[in-house]
This record gives structure tokens, C-alpha cells and sequence, in this order.
């Protein structure tokens, strides 16, 4: 019943990316079975400038490392993750 | 198993005593350090940032498979985030085997694996500007900034 | 270049505080420390004796053939001698380095090395009886006891 | 002209040799242009217990390793090394 009902993401944002945008934190709404490239798209709509990061970013759903065809659940926390360059 | 990111200083002596273990016959510690040169340029000091739970979790995860890989006793391992200066520690990690040669591959790979899988990033401050850091020099390319601001 | 053989409790600190340098991005640590076990036999205690002139002489030598190999920075190197409880650090050694993967490589064959060459030798002590160890095991013998006493 | 006089060497002796011995230093007369190799026969006459410990050993003169063939100077201190176990 509550297939259309919007999704919630929060999308984290960390370093450059974070910089550039001026946000460490997005809320975005999304559709029910949208994956991580689909809400990245969504991001990129509102956030066009932010592209340039796009062709390195690994990403994190609820903590844990997944692909960009992951399907993103309602509620979940999606951190675009730049190049690491701990140590 | 001490895994921790925070801001705090820290202390070779914390993660020496998490280590401790009758069985042990080696300990190796590895500290990160901000040096005050980076590809030829003077640097003034540094800024980590992480995503602290997150990047607690991967920490957690890759101790948990060098204890099992390379037969460890106990492994800590700890990242600060925030401003640091020149000679300050980043990364701290110890680890307690048996025998030596164990403590010291044990101690390379997680090193060398922290550097790949954690979430955590720095910043680099010059004198006449500053960028992010993207990516470990362990993946082939040499630690360049990611772009330019004067 | 801190070089020393004492009975004084070593302490890690001392030994990163002698290696600091800010063109140092790696600082690896070793400690020998005394397991509880070796060969199948619970040990009791260790009793480590040194010709300790010559022993600091040798390792001042280890020391800078290392730091001209390996481009480190800084070394430390200190043994201790007397009687040691299970737990209790042995060996210390610290280098630091501009990268760690001389920081490794120096430190393993640091520790290799002191143990083929300095003079120190090291008693071990069982509920039921003692033996000194003679031979490092790293040229390819198992530490075994020397002779056995009751 | 003092070629005849005795020469006096400090044998230093460490672990299993020197609980075998019951000493850790031993003064020795030896004659000029001996060498270590003579040197240790001179203490072998007077302790023939520690001959066992001979196949192992390495020697130091003043601080230096050295092989069984190198002359020994008056005054020198010669250790007898049994293999080395620190670390």
C-alpha cells in the first residue's frame, strides 16, 4: 500500500565533495526501489556542479561499501565516499 | 580489541597495553606521521577528516581478518581526525604474535590495507594554499592533491 | 642514536621521543617481550645476560648500517639484561622514516640482525629446571635449549 | 728486547661457558704472537672441562669479532662468544 509513498535517503558527504557542496548532509526523497545511481541522479539534478566528483567516488549503504546498482531502502544513510587517504 | 577515531592525541602506550598477551613474543607498532613534506612541498600541517563510525567498523572488520590471516594474538588500531601538526601521530597500530615475522607481515598488510579500505581523509595546508588528498599512494599513484585552491 | 643495553624497564616512549624527526611520515616500533611459552615448555621467567660494551658497540654498528640501507632517519636500539617476567619487553627497537615500507623493511632486518650478532644471551627458567638458549632461531635452527639442568 | 716477556690476556667468559667455568674472567699468560686459537689451548690446558663448548664459539678481541687465527696483543681482553640468543 505504501509502494508510492516517497523514500528518505540521507546522503553524507565527506572531503572535496563536501567542500564543493557546502553540505556534509543531503536529505533526498526517492521513489521505492530506486538504487544508489538512481539517487546519486536525483542528487546531481539538484547539485549539477557536484559531477566532476562522480567518476571516483566509491559508496557506503549504512556502513557498508556496495555498487552502485544497490537498491537503496527507505530510511537509509548513503555516504559518497571520495578516495580514501588515511593513515 | 581496541579500534578507535578520534580527536584526541594518541598514545603508543594505550595501544602497546590493549596488545598484551602472555602468548606474546613480539609486538609491532606502527605510527603514521605528519611529515613536513609532500611531493616536494613544504607542508605547514594537515587535516583528517572521517566518517567516524563508519570508518570504526572497516577498522574493526580488517583487524578481525589480519588476527585470523596471520595468526595474531591481538590487534589495535587507532585513527586521530582533525588538525595536526608536523610530527603528530595519524595512525596508530599494534600488533602482538608469537614469533616476529608474523607481527611484522601482519603489521604491513593492515597498515597497507587501512590505507586502501578506511573512510577517512586529509587535507594538506601549505603555506600559500591547501587540497584534499584523494587516494592511497599504496594504489600505484603517487599522493597528489585532487585540485588547487590558492 | 639512542643505543642501550641496561636493567631498566624500557619504555617505548623513550624510544619514539629518539627517532622523532619531521621529515619522518613512519615510525615502526619492535618489542621482544617474554612469552610464556617456547618449544612446547611453559617458561617461567627469562634471564638475559650481555657483554654490554661490545653489545652497544655491535648495535650502534647495526644501527647505522641499517639507517645507510634502508634511508631511514633515525634508529633506536635497546636490550635489556637481568631477569624478566612473562609480559616484560626485552628488546625496543625504533626507526622512523620518510615512507613506511623502509620503515618495515629497515625494522625486520634490524631485529634480524641484533639477534645473529650482538652478544646477549638469554636463560630460560621451568618450574623444574633451566637452560640457556644458544643460537638465534632465525639462522634456521629451532631455539632449543643448550644442555638441560634440573 | 722485551720480546720474551709474558703477555697478558683477559679472557672474558658469558653464559653456558661461564657457569661451566665457574668464572666470567680469567687472566692468561700467553707469548707474544699468539693467537687466539693458542690463547684458548693455553685455557683448555687448565680447564679441560670447557673443551665441549669450543665447537660453537666465536671470539672477540677488544670488542671486535675476529677469527681463532688473529694475534692477540699484550693487554688484550678476548671474549669467548657462545652463540648469541638476544633479542
Amino acid at each position: 500500500m505504501a509502494y508510492n509513498r516517497p523514500v528518505t535517503v540521507t546522503v553524507l558527504l565527506f572531503a572535496s565533495i563536501a567542500e564543493a557542496a557546502g553540505a556534509r548532509r543531503i536529505e533526498i526523497a526517492s521513489a521505492p526501489g530506486e538504487t544508489v545511481a538512481d539517487v546519486r541522479e536525483r542528487l546531481l539534478t539538484e547539485r549539477p556542479a557536484l559531477r566532476r566528483f562522480i567518476p571516483t567516488l566509491m559508496y557506503a549503504l549504512n556502513e557498508e561499501y556496495v555498487r552502485d546498482d544497490a537498491v537503496v531502502p527507505d530510511g537509509a544513510t548513503l555516504a559518497l565516499i571520495p578516495p580514501v587517504s588515511g593513515g | 580489541m581496541l579500534i578507535k577515531v578520534t580527536t584526541d592525541e594518541l598514545r603508543p602506550e594505550e595501544a602497546i597495553a590493549a596488545v598484551a598477551s602472555p602468548a606474546a613474543g613480539a609486538i609491532d607498532l606502527f605510527l603514521g606521521v605528519v611529515r613536513d613534506n609532500n611531493l616536494g612541498r613544504r607542508v605547514g600541517y594537515l587535516v583528517y577528516e572521517a566518517y567516524p563510525s563508519m570508518a570504526e567498523k572497516v577498522m574493526a572488520e580488517i583487524a578481525e581478518e589480519a588476527k585470523a590471516t596471520f595468526g595474531l594474538e591481538e590487534c589495535a588500531v587507532l585513527h586521530r581526525t582533525g588538525r595536526l601538526e608536523i610530527g603528530e601521530t595519524s595512525l596508530l597500530i599494534a600488533i602482538s604474535s608469537g614469533h616476529r615475522a608474523s607481527a611484522f607481515d601482519g603489521g604491513r598488510w593492515l597498515v597497507d590495507t587501512i590505507k586502501k579500505k578506511v573512510p577517512v581523509w586529509k587535507k594538506e595546508v601549505w603555506e600559500d594554499g591547501e587540497a584534499w588528498i584523494e587516494g592511497p599512494e599504496s594504489m600505484g599513484m603517487q599522493q597528489a592533491p585532487a585540485g588547487l585552491r590558492g
